[in-house]
């Protein structure tokens, strides 16, 4: 039950605002939580703005990421090596995951989707959706087959991070009011990455000058000798691995558990940060991710400190959020008319 | 039957319908122009399509103007004005027939019936029947309106608005992508329904304006530069104008000799046009 | 053997029957404009040459090359400009960003960029600007900034004029005179006087054939056939 | 189910049914069939052992796809005939399911504990018909992707609500692990009764622990007397349903999902009618999750309100046949046949028990690359039914997409409506500015 302002909790209420290591923990938290929700749902952004696909088996993707990369701490030993070596081989986990998962990406771009582009856009969502369920279910087979979850079927998959997580990452860091852990700054640091990453694609490479002319007219983008299809793959591919670096992350982050419906755990509150930034817009989806990590750090907090007695109401305002942002503003925050707008 | 009131649309900064005053009889009048002429903008404004940005839109009703600015297309449908497409816009996997009839039913008060079957509504189909018969396509009634070839669309399209007995119809360039084959079965069909109806033809093909028009009106940049009976629009230096002028012929030359004799820079255009 | 040559060329836009076999050639140096009343196929003719609606027949051949069957980016790298109707600039990309886009090799953005600064010096002054934000004729003059840096050997422009105030007109006419000094171009045009001024030679088409060709150093705006074919 | 057919003979009914039996022999000879499959299931099971066990699903899976496919055939009632793609249709499930449980529990305001199944079908109905125009309010504004998103937006809201709102389950603590009905001691036992409310030798007691006699006939097994009940009022669902789409309203909708501009411009308010269709759809959504959990007796967060409830509608939906009513339904079946058909051992037959029973053992114990047939089988198939769904529906996308049924009334049916697939599809392909590029030079 929501107990909504109980004398109790309008004095919590009181304390986190006049409590300034409250206020930066809440903050600090919402933007690692952005940080990573940014990771997943760019590469939806990217590859919906350019080639009007909703891929739904993008969250298949990160599960698959969070799981190799599971495995690759595990078999290679890191949190044994000291602080850098750790961090350092998880880092190359993350650029052979992303490496991987791109390539995967592009097999189904060529082999798959590409076949879908002139048909209305209902039909990309059947094939992504169909592609997500049997990811899925070869991973559970996988799983079974290995034995990797010791046989424990939805109880997430947390001896990666429990084996591997270097303390110095685990731990918590103070300075001054400022209350985070090594964790969170990675995550907060990763996500600055690949904000600037992203831009300076974008804007600062000809690819990337390629993909937004082709975002605003295709049909011209070829006309002036610009290979489109060429331009879908290779953003396919950097969506794709994107979502596979985020599932790395994940990996680490207590917060998450590695394990088959993982997939959809993260699809749904990624698309929510894509429509609700709108459909397409980069800028869009950078201010939703840290907007919707802001408040499902505050809907934590509000449940920790018990404000209020609702479990998830973290992502139960996750989804009020889409709802409300679709009935004032349908296209997102920074959506353009007509785009998405397919019938 | 239809008369419009300095009716105006802008968009932004462009004014696409420019204080259009105009009353539709019974002859069959034609609006043609050059392109962008705003012929298309002033139907949406006609149907309620579009909002106008001032003005008024009237429409004759058992004797007494009806005042109809703002209402939706479905109101102006009810109301009595139906139009047909430029564009060929008709329901694709139904067949010719249920095209029709769904139109038909559309007038009345059978369409919240869910409970009876369909085909208890024999009023329906009669009139459906009749529809296809007049626009040549009663022995395609059951073909898939998708399987119809061009021309064949075009005639659906006509027949589409024709049914629910509407008193205004406005044509959106019937002939438009019919191979030079089957116009003529298109402009028999437009003679033939304005026999009956109030008829707003917009068109290209100026052997069918000519031909079938009994009045043409000449829109410009959104404004009526014209309006009076064919043999007098052909010829009209005003209507030539607004098809091939807005350009001297020798300008460039005189120019490019005063850009050479002043060495300037010439070409610097400000503003102006489209923003 | 023709520069562009187009032989027999059949379109279809789904089942409606666009070009009914079109013939006609550009030779090189050339500039062609191509007449006829609205919706006659002109416009799809220049879409059919590029690919974008592939002809169901027929051939179109660049420098004796079969374009039929490319993809539209290969007929770009062919050597083939195309300025559109309406313009169709990338509006949320700057100025200068559409130049970039339009220059196929890389090497040569540097002295390409100052080509079309040089020709249009209103580009260099708006080179950061947004293109959806340039006036209608500046808009125009990218347009066909885009065409000249494209390595271009032909450029089919459509309705270069259409929306613009008089003067601009003009100054686009200039644009496109100067062009036509390096490279072919094919020309849609409604300004009969326009159209005749820059070519050397017209054609006139109806219900998708060419119905009359011609020189048009013996015709004028006035020339009383050319009227009743393009005018009410 | 077996009512109508098995009595046409006697002739104590008016000619028009006969004659209306003549017009949907077709129709007539599937009842009977799904009437007389499990008894059919006893025998070929008795007859063949292993072999018909493997093939055929159990009367017991044939109960949840008759509550499911009702299910999906209510989304296609909404999805495939109008076009707005309800994703957020399970919604409309778990307010049934989740208002018999809680009626019948007594927890809901006005309604007295231990109403009647029926009665708390029907308002749950009712409820689900009420949400479904606020839903429809706000999300009618929309459309295509962004309907699907506002949808399934809400849909999820409920979700996250049914797994952690209290109120839901006094008796225990836990909201995710659901509720049943009658759960707490103090209320009496679910006892649902399926038939004509207040006529008792209609009803019968439907559940694993219910009437072993439907209408004064013995059958011996609760399972198949639940089975022809909730069959029969699945059937009137199909036949209420089919009945809408095929009068002047119906009619409508698969005008709007056609065109939906041109249906306004010959006069049609669109919103009103995409409302009412919603609404109806909802309200069969509903009574597939009362009849779900009529059976089951209890319900939770993740069979009712989720959003694979939803994603596996639309499978079956597809592999149906979109627009095509009936095919959801069937698609349903074939979903859980391939499901079965590679099932754990214990739960029925399927492929694995059929080998291990029927092949000798040295070739299930064969060696191939460290792994024997008989572990690979057990590692790769059994109980991995969705993967093989997924690859077929991948398949069913790219090659199918109008579906089974779609495809079958193509071919030989008249009143083919499934075919809008191959139109959308056509729509599309001139080109993405096919507008102007219809008449080529325009204005």
């Amino acid at each position: 039950m929501i107990d909504a302002l109980t004398p109790l909790a309008l004095a919590e209420t009181v304390d986190l605002l006049t409590s300034p290591s409250d206020i930066t923990g809440v903050l600090i938290e919402g933007l690692a939580k952005g940080s990573l929700y940014l990771m997943i749902a760019v590469g939806l952004t990217l590859i919906f703005g350019l080639m009007d696909v909703i891929n739904f088996a993008h969250g298949a993707f990160t599960m698959y990421g969070a799981y190799i990369a599971g495995v690759a701490v595990l078999a290679l030993g890191v949190g044994s090596m000291g602080f850098i070596g750790s961090l350092g081989t998880f880092l190359i986990i993350m650029i052979v995951v992303f490496v991987l998962l791109a390539v995967l990406g592009v097999i189904f771009e060529v082999t798959l989707i590409r076949k879908l582009y002139e048909y209305p856009t209902i039909f990309m969502i059947l094939l992504t959706f169909g592609i997500t369920i049997t990811m899925e279910e070869l991973m559970r087979m996988i799983v079974e087959f290995r034995d990797i979850n010791n046989g424990q079927w939805d109880i997430g998959w947390d001896s990666p991070r429990q084996a591997t997580l270097p303390s110095e990452l685990g731990g918590t860091i103070e300075i001054g009011f400022l209350n985070f852990t090594g964790l969170q700054l990675m995550q907060i640091l990763m996500g600055v990455g690949v904000v600037v990453g992203i831009w300076a694609f974008l804007n600062k490479t000809r690819y990337g000058l390629f993909v937004r002319a082709g975002v605003e007219d295709e049909e011209m983008a070829k006309a002036l000798g610009i290979d489109i299809n060429r331009t879908f793959t290779a953003v396919f591919a950097v969506g794709s691995g994107l979502a596979g670096m985020a599932g790395v992350m994940l990996m680490w982050d207590p917060l998450w558990d590695v394990n088959v419906p993982l997939a959809l755990a993260v699809l749904l509150p990624a698309f929510v940060i894509v429509i609700v930034g709108g459909l397409g817009s980069f800028k869009g989806t950078v201010v939703a991710s840290f907007l919707v990590g802001l408040i499902d750090a505050l809907g934590t907090w509000a449940f920790q400190t018990g404000v209020i007695t609702f479990t998830d109401i973290d992502q139960l305002m996750i989804f009020a959020i889409l709802v409300v942002m679709l009935i004032l503003r349908p296209r997102g925050l920074f959506g353009v008319k007509g785009q998405g707008d397919h019938g | 039957m239809l008369r419009t009131n300095r009716l105006t649309k802008r968009f932004g900064g462009i004014t696409a319908t420019d204080e259009v005053t105009f009353e539709l009889g019974d002859k069959l009048t034609s609006i043609i122009g050059p392109n962008g002429a705003g012929k298309t903008t002033f139907f949406n404004l006609l149907t309620g399509a579009l909002t106008p940005t001032e003005g008024t839109v009237e429409l004759k009703k058992d004797g007494g103007w009806v005042d109809i600015t703002g209402m939706d297309t479905h109101e102006t449908a009810q109301m009595g004005i139906h139009r047909s497409y430029q564009i060929t816009n008709v329901f694709p996997t139904t067949s010719v027939l249920e095209n029709v009839r769904v139109a038909a039913q559309a007038h009345g008060s059978n369409s919240v019936r869910f409970w009876r079957n369909v085909n208890n509504f024999d009023e329906h189909y009669e009139e459906a029947y009749g529809i296809l018969d007049r626009v040549g396509l009663a022995d395609k009634a059951e073909v898939p309106a998708e399987n119809l070839s061009h021309g064949e669309k075009r005639q659906l399209e006509v027949g589409i608005a024709l049914a629910g007995d509407p008193d205004v119809l406005l044509l959106d360039e019937p002939n438009a992508g019919v191979s030079s084959e089957d116009i003529d079965a298109v402009k028999a069909i437009i003679e033939d329904v304005a026999t009956d109806h109030a008829v707003l033809l917009v068109e290209h093909n100026m052997d069918i304006v000519m031909d079938v028009s009994e009045r043409i009106v000449v829109l410009n940049q959104g404004a009526v530069i014209a309006d009076d009976k064919p043999e007098n629009i052909q010829g009209d230096p005003d209507v030539q104008e607004a098809y091939l002028g807005g350009y001297e012929a020798g300008d460039l030359e005189a120019r490019r000799q005063d850009t050479a004799a002043s060495q300037g820079s010439g070409t610097e255009p400000d503003g102006g046009g489209l923003a | 053997m023709s520069f562009l040559e187009l032989e027999g060329v059949h379109t279809y836009y789904g089942e409606s029957h666009i070009l009914e076999g079109v013939d006609l050639h550009v030779d090189e140096g050339e500039v062609v404009a191509l007449l006829g009343r609205n919706g006659v196929g002109k416009t799809t003719t220049m879409r059919s040459i590029m690919q974008l609606t592939p002809p169901a027949d027929g051939s179109i051949r660049f420098q004796g090359e079969e374009l039929v069957g490319k993809d539209t980016y290969e007929v770009a790298d062919a050597g083939i400009g195309w300025i559109p109707e309406e313009r169709r600039m990338f509006g949320r990309l700057s100025v200068e960003e559409n130049l970039r886009a339009s220059v196929p090799d890389t090497s040569a953005m540097g002295e390409s960029l100052e080509f079309a600064y040089d020709t249009f010096p209103i580009l260099r002054e708006r080179n950061d600007q947004r293109a959806g934000d340039l006036s209608g004729g500046q808009q125009q003059m990218l347009a066909i900034a885009r065409g000249l840096i494209g390595q271009n050997d032909i450029l089919l422009v459509d309705e270069p004029s259409e929306g613009l105030a008089p003067q601009i007109v003009a100054d686009v006419g200039e644009a496109l005179l100067e062009a036509s000094d390096s490279v072919s171009i094919l020309l849609v045009e409604q300004k009969l006087g326009l159209a005749l001024d820059l070519a050397d030679r017209y054609y006139v088409m109806d219900h998708g054939k060419i119905i009359d060709q011609g020189d048009t150093a013996g015709v004028t705006a006035e020339d009383e056939q050319l009227r009743r074919y393009l005018s009410a | 189910m077996s009512v109508e057919t098995q009595q046409t003979g006697g002739g104590r009914f008016p000619s028009w049914i006969g004659q209306y039996l003549r017009d949907h022999l077709l129709l007539a000879v599937i009842v009977v069939l799904f009437a007389v499959y499990p008894f059919l299931y006893d025998f070929l099971t008795g007859q063949f052992g292993l072999t018909a066990q493997m093939i055929l699903p159990r009367t017991r899976t044939m109960l949840t796809i008759l509550a499911l496919g009702l299910f999906a055939m209510s989304f296609d009632f909404i999805s495939g005939y109008t076009g707005y793609l309800s994703f957020g249709h399970a919604a409309f499930f778990g307010i049934g399911a989740y208002f018999v449980v809680l009626g019948h529990n007594g927890q809901l305001p006005v309604v007295p504990a231990e109403t009647s199944f029926m009665l708390l079908l029907l308002i749950g109905a009712l409820v689900a018909v009420i949400a479904a125009f606020l839903i429809g309010l706000i999300s009618f504004r929309l459309s295509g992707v962004y309907f699907a998103m506002i949808t399934l937006g809400i849909a999820e809201m409920m979700y996250v609500a049914s797994n952690n709102w209290g109120f839901l389950t006094p008796g225990t603590s836990d909201p995710t692990e659901g509720v049943a009905a009658g759960s707490p001691t103090d209320v009496g036992f679910f006892e649902p009764m399926v038939g004509v409310p207040f006529v008792e030798a209609l009803q019968v007691e439907i559940g694993p622990f219910g009437d072993e006699s439907i209408l004064g006939i013995s059958v011996g097994d609760p399972q198949i007397v639940s089975y022809l009940a909730i069959g029969a009022v699945v059937l009137l669902c199909y036949l209420m349903m089919k009945r809408i789409i095929h009068s002047p309203f119906g009619r409508v909708m698969i005008a709007i999902r056609e065109n939906e501009e041109r249906a306004k411009a010959i006069g049609y308010n669109v919103f009103y009618y995409k409302m009412g269709a919603f609404m109806i759809s909802a309200f069969f959504g509903a009574v597939a999750g009362a009849l779900f959990v009529g059976y089951e007796g209890a319900i939770d967060p993740t069979n009712s309100f989720f959003f694979l409830v939803t994603g596996f509608a639309l499978v079956a939906a597809i592999i149906g046949g979109l627009g095509t009513l009936a095919g959801p339904f069937f698609g349903y079946i074939f979903l859980e046949g391939v499901e079965e058909f590679l099932s754990r051992e214990g739960s029925g037959g399927g492929l694995q028990p059929f080998l291990e029973q029927n092949l000798p053992g040295a070739i299930l114990d064969t060696d191939i690359a460290g792994l024997t047939i008989n572990e690979a089988l057990s590692a790769f198939m059994t109980g991995h039914g969705d993967f093989y769904a997924g690859i077929i529906f991948i398949i069913f996308v790219l090659y199918v997409p109008i579906g089974m049924l779609g495809t079958l009334r193509n071919r030989y049916g008249t009143d083919s409506l499934a075919k809008y697939v191959s139109a959308g599809v056509e729509k599309r392909l001139p080109s993405s500015d096919g507008e102007t590029a219809a008449t080529g030079d325009d204005d």
